[in-house]
């Protein structure tokens, strides 16, 4: 099985930008299905970026963010080879990690 | 669009009352809901042979048939008769665009 | 002598055309002519991106979008799934010419063995089924994911749809012609009526796309679906959205007018995989 | 690089979350492989824990006040970036970035969702304060945004029409 977790980090000078898509349902809890029975919620609930062992953002969602949900940071002191941990956990205690290099 | 939609549903919904019109007022049959039906299914059919089915007469078909199960043939009938008018509306777009389609024609 | 019965072959042949109003290559110049002129200040490349290409507030959304865009992961399955052998040890790539790889501005074919349109949703099931396995839905992932895989190793190549010189090809055509013109559906919409007097304007919520270019981006993510879908689910869920009961995926109508859209876009870059609202 | 076991550490943290069990039931359906877990570091070394009571608010200032305990002021300084029409309600990017110094985190709240706060940012030192994700909104509705800067609360605020819904968020 395929890592639920894409990243692209590049590091341009000090500076690294962070992308993020992870593949995820995000049901909010509010949509019904074809039966017209309410889909329970099921959404990522922390998504935590680490370098060198030092959490450098921590995403807390709701149920708002979209499906498959993306975000984008930037942060310093990395540079091309190191390695970003990525981590996630939803609210049905499913979890998924992995690691990518900075290029 | 929406102007255009209106127009469109407008012309349609006139052909539809016409033919829901002729419904009769008196207490239906099972027997009534049988010819009712099996003459929209008809039309229906013909509809199919044109692709140009529409899904407000399969729901009012739907509709006839679940409240024939209930035995409530007045509404078993009306929806029939909507079905057919709703289906016959289907066939006379289908038919009426033999040749009209050509008017939309991006031509050289 | 010789010239005069060339010429009057010419003529005759001229006359056929006329006679038929089947002139597809100069039909399709006057198609890509009526948008051209209707937005003038967009670039002819940029119709395949539909909605996007006469919006800017939503070309904003979606540039940001592509920067990690929602296909990716069907992309991803659809290069595994077109990678994996068969229980026969075969592979789609054995059932294509170049393995498969950058060959989806070819389709749809006329194939003039069978005298039918073969769309490339088509071929790939056909491609199973000739090697032992089950045919995949066309409206579901899978075929979304293989169909995007397909369309990705092509991007940028222009749509090459050929009409052979055999009347049923230009029947077929045709046939994808009037479909496209005919209004159905209890709204009484063509796909004309959206696709080419309309697009650019809002319908409800969606801005319409060109009918030029549609297909190019296709498979497309789109936010309403909540995922991806083939060039059938669009068909499909453009019957549905007129009120009309849908064909049948790969009917002979889907397929003819795959193959008009397709042809009339020759010429314009594959994009697909496609994000869309 | 799946990790789980169903053996969850128990910490602080997971404990709150009630995640044991559940986790097990919920595997099948994630299809996630199954090998050890490791616990992600920094979800144990984050000092706060995820905000579940502001979360739940309908209520977009009361979320705020759950979340912060105070309501923010607004800012020139914050730059936020989302469209003017939303072509989905179902995915509508929404961007920010400040000239404010010293920030500790970023919220984005949608007064009109079901449930207000949609995203918490902890923005550690050395992390720039600019921000992209992708928010659903069930209607048209005002995005907030609250930044977090030296201890104090700066909002900024920009309406997105939504006329397809993202069916609630």
């Amino acid at each position: 099985m395929a890592s639920s977790i894409r990243v692209r980090a590049i590091a341009n000078g000090d500076i690294t930008e962070v992308q993020t898509l992870i593949q995820h349902p995000m049901d909010s809890g509010f949509i019904k299905d074809d039966k017209g029975e309410f889909i329970p919620a099921h959404y990522i609930r922390e998504l935590t970026f680490e370098h060198n062992g030092k959490a450098v953002f921590v995403a807390d969602w709701g149920t708002a963010v979209s499906k498959d949900p993306y975000v984008k940071f930037a942060f310093k002191g990395a540079a091309k080879g190191d390695e970003l941990k990525v981590s996630w956990i939803d609210n049905k205690g499913e979890t998924d990690t992995a690691t990518f290099k900075v290029q | 669009m929406t102007r255009l939609s209106k127009t469109s549903i407008g012309l349609f919904g006139l052909i539809v009352a016409i033919f829901a019109g002729s419904a009769a007022f008196a207490a239906s049959t099972e027997a009534d809901f049988k010819q009712a039906y099996a003459a929209a299914d008809a039309a229906e059919k013909e509809a199919g042979r044109l692709r140009n089915q529409w899904l407000a007469t399969e729901a009012a078909l739907a509709e006839a048939r679940k409240a024939a199960e209930s035995s409530d043939f007045d509404r078993a009938v009306a929806a029939a008769k909507e079905a057919e008018a709703l289906a016959k509306a289907s066939i006379f777009q289908a038919t009426s665009e033999n040749e009209a389609w050509k008017n939309l024609e991006i031509r050289p | 002598m010789k010239f005069l019965i060339s010429l009057a072959i010419l003529l005759l042949a001229d006359a056929a055309a006329i006679a038929d109003g089947a002139d597809p290559a100069a039909e399709a110049r006057a198609f890509r002519e009526y948008f051209f002129q209707k937005f003038p200040n967009v670039n002819p490349d940029d119709f395949v991106n539909g909605p996007y290409a006469l919006n800017e507030d939503m070309r904003r959304q979606w540039e940001e979008k592509e920067q990690f865009p929602p296909y990716e992961f069907s992309l991803e399955a659809g290069k595994e799934l077109f990678a994996k052998p068969f229980a026969n040890g075969k592979h789609y790539a054995d059932c294509f010419p170049d393995s498969g790889v950058a060959i989806r501005q070819n389709y749809p074919q006329f194939d003039a063995k069978r005298g039918k349109v073969i769309t490339l949703e088509l071929a790939l099931n056909e491609c199973r089924e000739a090697n032992g396995e089950k045919a995949i839905s066309y409206t579901g992932e899978d075929m979304a994911a293989l169909t995007a895989y397909v369309a990705f190793t092509s991007r940028g190549k222009p749509f090459d749809i050929r009409i052979p010189d055999d009347p049923r090809a230009l029947e077929a055509y045709e046939n994808g012609k009037r479909y496209f013109y005919t209004r159905r559906g209890q709204l009484n919409f063509s796909c004309a009526t959206c696709h080419v007097q309309n697009p650019g304007e809002r319908l409800r919520a969606e801005v319409l796309a060109p009918g030029l270019g549609i297909l190019n981006a296709m498979p497309i993510y789109r936010s309403e679906w909540g995922g991806m879908g083939t060039i059938s689910r669009r068909f499909i869920t453009c019957n549905s959205q007129v009120r009309g009961v849908p064909l049948e995926a790969q009917s002979e109508e889907f397929r003819d007018l795959e193959y008009f859209l397709s042809y009339v876009s020759n010429g314009l870059p594959i994009s697909g995989p496609g994000a869309r609202p | 690089m799946t990790t789980f076991d169903g053996d969850l550490p128990v910490t602080r943290r997971l404990v709150l979350r009630g995640a044991g069990s559940v986790a097990l039931a919920g595997l099948g359906i994630a299809g996630l492989g199954i090998a050890s877990f490791h616990a992600p570091e920094a979800l144990a070394a984050a000092n706060d824990k995820y905000p579940e009571d502001a979360f739940k608010q309908k209520d977009g200032t009361e979320a705020i006040k759950r979340l912060y305990g105070r309501p923010a002021e607004p800012s020139d300084k914050i730059k936020l970036d989302a469209p003017e029409i939303a072509e989905n309600g179902a995915v509508v990017p929404i961007s920010v970035s400040t000239s404010l110094t010293d920030i500790t985190s970023i919220a984005f709240v949608v007064p009109e969702n079901p449930n207000a706060l949609a995203a918490y940012y902890k923005i550690p030192q050395g992390t720039l304060p600019s921000i992209a994700n992708r928010l659903k909104m069930a209607k048209t509705s005002n995005i907030i945004v609250i930044v977090e800067s030296g201890g104090k609360l700066f909002s900024a605020t920009k309406e997105v029409k939504v006329t397809v819904g993202g069916c609630g968020g």
